[in-house]
């Protein structure tokens, strides 16, 4: 891992990029744990100052210091992410490996909506369903919803690989070694199966997190609960940019291209390393 | 022809239906799980704002809500009624601009929402894709490399922060291009060679957006297609045969990325819907996306359903448009 | 009963394939009426031959019963394949029928190491209870095929030659000690200095371990090598077989001979046959459909009957011969018009 | 009259992945000739360096690949060219295709999937020669692919119609087009059945007569080389170790290695038991020491783990690289 880390540290921009950005935002949410304010708590400080050494992001006008808030907002978006990723991982994992290694009908039933999930337009749903539960919805549910629509493509992806390996001959050497089906797909499949898992994951975090944003700009969540949307929401309403406090709307549009940029990095920079080819190309072959 | 029509055409068609089958399902079903009965916290709405609401009127006025919003009834009444409604194009009264049909605000906002779209997946897709293919001849190319790094830059950033930062670089900080709408408020909508102009200026940041980040992935998505496919035989052949490299380039390399490309763009129009309709949203651009900001502002239930159905059929129908287009791209398919 | 001494029993096996849409669509034997047997007593090493679609590899499929024919059985020690599908069953009948594939390098997965197919192997089989005392087990498998433990442990595929990872493939294959090994093309991908040692391989199983070997190959040259007995393949049916001597020092079909005398002869000396011109087959899928015949369309000895239904088989000078030349009605006919010739040259 | 003269050829792939930094001595010392009106066969094992020196050859050198030393002539009928020096734009107009033309291992996909096969002769024709006239062009077309007995249907339809065996035709036919000096083969019929491969190999060889031009066929498969080749050159390892006129090589071959190689061929009416060679061809990234066939030749001597062997003229066609016949003249 830690050898892992260094090659790729020493031969990849990308990934140094992704690892120092990443590093910021996984200290800043960290360091939520030591905040000496809560986030709901208002006019703690005083409203309004610019960025300073002391308030690296100033404040609000609801006097919060905003680098404590956004600790928390990040910590929180990044929860979303990955709870919303591991809920659309286990759908798409059971759909691809089931629809790539049974075939047959059930490939095809199970095709037919995952395609029509990767279709349909899931932003009108999505404030549909928000809308309805008017404010109700927590960060923990919306991260669940989020994650039943963020897994068909993923499926996909997981299905053709399946299907490829189904027909290469080191399958049927599996089964000819008297290997269980689940065992079989455990170690033929799933090592191949995992760069995809493990890429998508973060790319789902992504979706997620950028999905948030949307609706909380939109009022749609729970804006009482500090997230990357919610920090924007606030600015909003209180018209900080008409007001002259940039900061308020710099904060989160700095911590949310950070955030992003370093996960998408990270991201093609895993998907290279992983790729089974490059892979083989390490080991020598 | 027929085989083509069968195993091609026909179960398009099918996956056609099955989307707007699950969408609309969808649709029915998600106000059904609400905790929020839409017709009590419309009708204690009204309670809040008029205040002489005898208790008459309000069992009237609840009984004509229920009707409206299809609730009478079995769960499967309800549902044939729901789609009985809507392939007679019936989308029911707005609430916040009551009487007018929903189906009335949404083609009024239709062709803006389309127009943006259209001109931002064509220029996106079309620039993006040469520009990806072109990368993968010219690698060293500082150019090329600038652009590469801006689409990996681009690329992850959310359409909301996206719209959020050209709106305050490009409206605020230097103010070249207005602040909102498709055009000043006040103006008359007309057919005429200033009035285009204004809304093509007030149309550049919204785009822009949209097409920054589309870029971004179709030169991406190009980028890694083209280097895969330029190790393939037949342009290795072509190489050894001497053809120019632009033939190469687009015959042989282009010609043949295009088509994972094409399945790509129909397969990413929900989510690149979804995008234009924050954009809307953050430059004011009276699109759906406005609509859907108004009518979440006035709690107007009937139009965000309005606006999600008419969304997936709409989607839904580009992407069968993209499917039958298909074809004439891959000769594969033509003669199966 | 006579079935108990047979191996293996292919009984007028038939696949057919839907082909087309979903209406107006066709049906196409990939396997078309195929019988053949093994004795139990004498281990064999029996050889289906045939060029690209020819259906070699269905028939493959249809014999480690990883498909079911259309009509038809196939027997293995007197069961019928098709009653085979309980897990403890296919077990039973993996153990005794096993595979070996074609694609040396495809054959264990390239982020695996090899050895850990032998030991699952073993183990799976109840050759050995765990994996540490399978060691013996494997490092025995691997002795058979001239190699050794140390040789291949911790190796990933890549690290092998094709020789290597071959052997090591019928290693893994002789490990529950089977009675039959299905081997599909397993040395048209392994290097020339290295393809005889696969070759005299299962020549040696089949005279020392008694392990009868379906080889698969469209490779003439090596199956006369090895085999004891041949079937030649066309579009589905087989064409011709008996023994593979009979079959390709003195081939009878026409089909079996233009194969035969393509087969380009490693020797400068004599280019001549090889030479003379021949035509060539129409699409795949046409010789499939066609009635009668499959070889009617470019057969130089056609007559009309062949366009009109399946030649039968006949037991012709010691082999198995599907062609109507060798009916005695076309004897006849042949006959016949030299006795007309005879009479116009008086 | 020689065509083609390569001289000491070594050209290496130079690759790094994550640091790991290999080279793979692909070929490594290569000479020989080819004249005009002669088919050359290359004969050796799965990456023996076969295939790069062809990609040197035919002047298609792309990195990791890069020529170490050595040098590439040709005599064409108008001009000479050295392959290593020369401009890129002189190469595509005035020699690909018009004096050097190539038909490549895996036929099944050297043809653009999306366009028909007329336009990839219209593409050829039009970058070489211009295409001031199209009814011209197709009528010139047709004749072409008819006169190689296709038929012209051909041209109508796209690749994904035609079996394997037709695309190779097609292949050939493409790489005639302008009659070049040199056609270079690399495993032509590899993928085909032995009928099919038949009737290529005879297309080929009938081209080849007409045309009184040069044909490098590079093939695993010896039989081909006996049926087909006018003189045969044995690789291994990276080098050339034996090269003679195709009777000399399959009657009385002299290196160990080309000798197992044609006594270990099975033939129909043969059941004699066949010995293999011992051992597998070396990686190419770390070669053995001194003669490459060392470690699996049954006569290696001690010189042979040290020193390279030179390449033996034994008469003026016959060529050998053994230690074995240093000491047979000595």
């Amino acid at each position: 891992m830690l050898t892992v880390i260094r090659d790729l540290l020493k031969y990849d921009g990308r990934f140094r990029v992704a690892f120092v950005f990443l590093l910021m935002i996984f200290s800043l949410a960290v360091l939520s744990v030591v905040s000496p304010h809560d986030p709901g708590a208002t006019f703690k400080v005083p409203a309004d100052v610019p960025p300073s050494l002391s308030r690296p992001f100033g404040t609000n006008s609801r006097g919060q210091d905003l680098f404590w808030w956004m600790a928390f907002a990040v910590r929180n978006s990044l929860l979303l992410g990955l709870v919303t990723a591991i809920v659309s991982r286990v759908i798409a994992i059971f759909v691809g490996l089931t629809s790539g290694y049974r075939g047959g009908t059930i490939d095809r039933v199970l095709m037919s909506i995952n395609d029509s999930f990767v279709v349909l337009p899931v932003l009108p749903i999505l404030i549909l369903l928000s809308f309805l539960f008017q404010g109700r919805l927590n960060l923990m549910s919306l991260a669940i919803i989020l994650g039943l629509f963020g897994w068909p493509w993923d499926a996909r992806l997981i299905r053709a690989q399946v299907l490829s390996l189904k027909e290469r001959a080191f399958t049927r050497t599996s089964v000819y070694s008297g290997a269980s089906p689940f065992r079989t797909s455990m170690k033929e499949h799933f090592p191949f199966v995992l760069p995809i898992v493990f890429a998508t994951t973060i790319n789902n975090m992504l979706w997620a997190i950028g999905f948030e944003v949307t609706l909380s700009v939109l009022g749609l969540s729970d804006v009482t609960i500090p997230t990357i949307g919610t920090a924007i929401y606030w600015a909003n309403q209180h018209q900080a940019l008409v007001a002259g406090i940039w900061w308020w709307l710099g904060a989160p549009i700095i911590v949310a291209i950070v955030l992003f940029l370093g996960l998408y990095l990270l991201f093609s920079s895993l998907n290279e390393y992983i790729d089974p080819r490059t892979r083989l190309r390490r080991i020598g072959a | 022809m027929r085989k083509f029509i069968l195993n091609y055409l026909i179960p398009r068609i099918g996956q056609y239906l099955m989307v707007i089958f699950v969408g609309v399902t969808l649709t029915f079903i998600i106000p059904r799980l609400s905790p929020n009965d839409p017709v009590e916290t419309q009708v204690s709405q009204m309670m809040m704002s008029g205040s002489h609401v005898s208790p008459e009127e309000i069992e009237h006025l609840r009984e004509a809500l229920t009707e409206m919003y299809g609730l009478s009834g079995s769960p499967w009444e309800q549902y044939l009624a729901f789609w009985g409604r809507l392939l007679r194009g019936d989308l029911g009264p707005s609430l916040s601009t009551f009487p007018t049909p929903v189906s009335t605000l949404l083609g009024r906002a239709m062709p803006w929402t389309f127009g943006l779209l259209l001109t931002a997946v064509l220029i996106s897709w079309v620039i993006g894709n040469v520009l990806g293919a072109i990368a993968s001849y010219h690698e060293g190319n500082p150019a090329i490399r600038l652009v590469d790094i801006l689409s990996q830059a681009v690329r992850p950033i959310p359409y909301y922060i996206m719209a959020l930062v050209l709106l305050v670089v490009f409206a605020y900080y230097i103010p070249i291009f207005p602040f909102s709408g498709a055009y000043p408020p006040g103006m008359h909508v007309e057919l005429s060679w200033s009035f285009a102009m204004t809304v093509i200026r007030h149309s550049i940041l919204p785009a822009l957006s949209l097409i920054l980040i589309g870029l971004g992935g179709w030169f991406i998505g190009m980028k890694s297609l083209t280097s895969n496919i330029i190790s393939e035989d037949y342009v290795v052949y072509a190489e050894n045969a001497g053809l120019r490299q632009n033939t190469i380039l687009y015959q042989y390399v282009m010609r043949n990325a295009l088509l994972p490309q094409i399945t790509g763009l129909a397969l990413q129009l929900g989510l690149i819907f979804s995008g234009a309709l924050i954009m809307e949203v953050v430059f004011g651009y009276p699109g759906m996306g406005l609509l859907t900001l108004q009518a979440v502002m006035a709690n107007d239930y009937t139009l965000i359903m309005g606006i999600t159905l008419l969304s997936i059929v709409g989607v839904a129908t580009s992407v069968l448009i993209l499917d039958f287009i298909y074809p004439l791209f891959d000769p594969r398919v033509r003669h199966q | 009963m006579s079935e108990n001494e047979k191996l293996l029993d292919v009984q007028n096996v038939m696949v057919s394939f839907h082909v087309g849409g979903w209406i107006g669509g066709g049906r196409l034997a990939a396997v078309n009426n195929v019988s053949f047997a093994l004795e139990a007593a004498k281990p064999e090493i029996f050889t289906l031959a045939g060029e690209s679609g020819s259906g070699k590899t269905t028939l493959a499929r249809l014999l480690l019963h990883d498909l079911d024919p259309t009509t038809g059985k196939i027997l293995f020690e007197g069961r019928d394949l098709a009653t085979i599908k309980k897990r403890k069953d296919v077990m039973e009948f993996m153990r005794k029928v096993q595979p070996v594939f074609q694609n040396p390098f495809d054959t264990f997965s390239p982020l695996s190491h090899v050895e850990d197919y032998l030991f699952d192997t073993a183990v799976n089989f109840g050759l050995a209870p765990n994996r540490r005392s399978a060691a013996p087990v494997v490092d025995e498998a691997l002795h058979q095929v001239g190699l050794s433990l140390d040789e291949v442990s911790q190796r990933y595929p890549h690290e092998l030659s094709g020789g290597q990872i071959q052997r090591v493939s019928v290693a893994r294959a002789l490990i529950p000690q089977p009675r039959l090994i299905l081997a599909d093309e397993p040395v048209s991908m392994v290097d020339a200095s290295l393809r005889m040692s696969i070759v005299n391989l299962f020549r040696k199983l089949r005279d020392e371990q008694e392990v009868s070997v379906i080889y698969i190959t469209h490779d003439l040259a090596t199956a006369y090598y090895i085999s004891d007995r041949i079937a030649i393949m066309l579009r589905g049916s087989v064409v011709e077989s008996g023994s593979v001597e009979a079959v390709l020092d003195r081939p009878r079909h026409p089909y079996t001979q233009l194969l035969q005398e393509s087969v380009p002869k490693p020797a400068a000396a004599d280019r001549e046959q090889w030479a003379k011109e021949i035509k060539l087959g129409a699409l795949e899928i046409t010789e499939y459909r066609q009635v009668g015949c499959k070889y009617a369309s470019r057969c130089p000895h056609v007559m009309d009957i062949c366009r009109t239904a399946d030649p039968p088989d006949l037991e012709v000078d010691g082999r198995m011969v599907k062609c109507y030349l060798y009916t005695n009605d076309a004897k006849q006919g042949v006959e016949r018009s030299a006795h007309l010739e005879d009479y116009k040259t008086i | 009259m020689t065509l083609l003269q390569v001289e000491d050829l070594r050209a290496y792939y130079r690759t790094e992945v994550y640091g790991i930094s290999r080279s793979v001595r692909a070929v490594d010392g290569v000479s020989l000739v080819l004249n005009h009106n002669e088919i050359y066969g290359i004969a050796g094992e799965s990456s023996c360096g076969k295939t790069t020196l062809i990609k040197v050859i035919s002047g298609t050198i792309k990195p990791p690949l890069r020529v170490e030393s050595g040098s590439v002539r040709y005599n064409f009928k108008a001009f000479d060219v050295d392959m290593l020096n020369i401009d890129e734009d002189d190469l595509r107009l005035n020699v690909r295709w018009k004096e050097i033309s190539y038909v490549m291992q895996g036929s099944m996909s050297v043809l653009n999937p999306v366009r028909k096969i007329i336009r990839t002769f219209e593409d050829i024709v039009k970058t070489h020669q211009g295409l001031p006239d199209k009814k011209l062009f197709l009528e010139h077309t047709r004749t072409h692919v008819r006169t190689l007995g296709l038929p012209a249907d051909v041209l109508n339809l796209y690749p994904h119609q035609l079996s394997g065996g037709m695309r190779q035709r097609v292949a050939i036919a493409l790489a005639t087009v302008f009659h070049p000096s040199l056609i270079i083969a690399d495993e032509p019929t590899t993928a085909l059945d032995v009928v099919v491969q038949r009737g290529v190999l005879h297309m080929l060889k009938a081209i080849q007569e007409q045309s009184a031009n040069t044909v490098l066929l590079v093939t695993h498969d010896l039989a081909v080389h006996a049926n087909v080749a006018d003189r045969v050159g044995i690789m291994y390892a990276g080098r050339i170790v034996e090269e003679a006129p195709t009777r000399i090589i399959f009657n009385e071959p002299r290196h160990p290695y080309t000798q197992h190689l044609i006594q270990s061929l099975p033939v129909i009416g043969d059941k004699s038991p066949k010995a293999s060679l011992s051992g597998a061809p070396p990686s190419l990234a770390n070669p053995p020491s001194g003669c490459r066939f060392h470690p699996r030749c049954p006569m290696a001597m001690e010189i042979c783990l040290t020193e390279t062997p030179e390449m033996i003229r034994l008469t003026p066609q016959h060529r050998v690289a053994c230690h074995l016949m240093t000491g047979a003249r000595a």
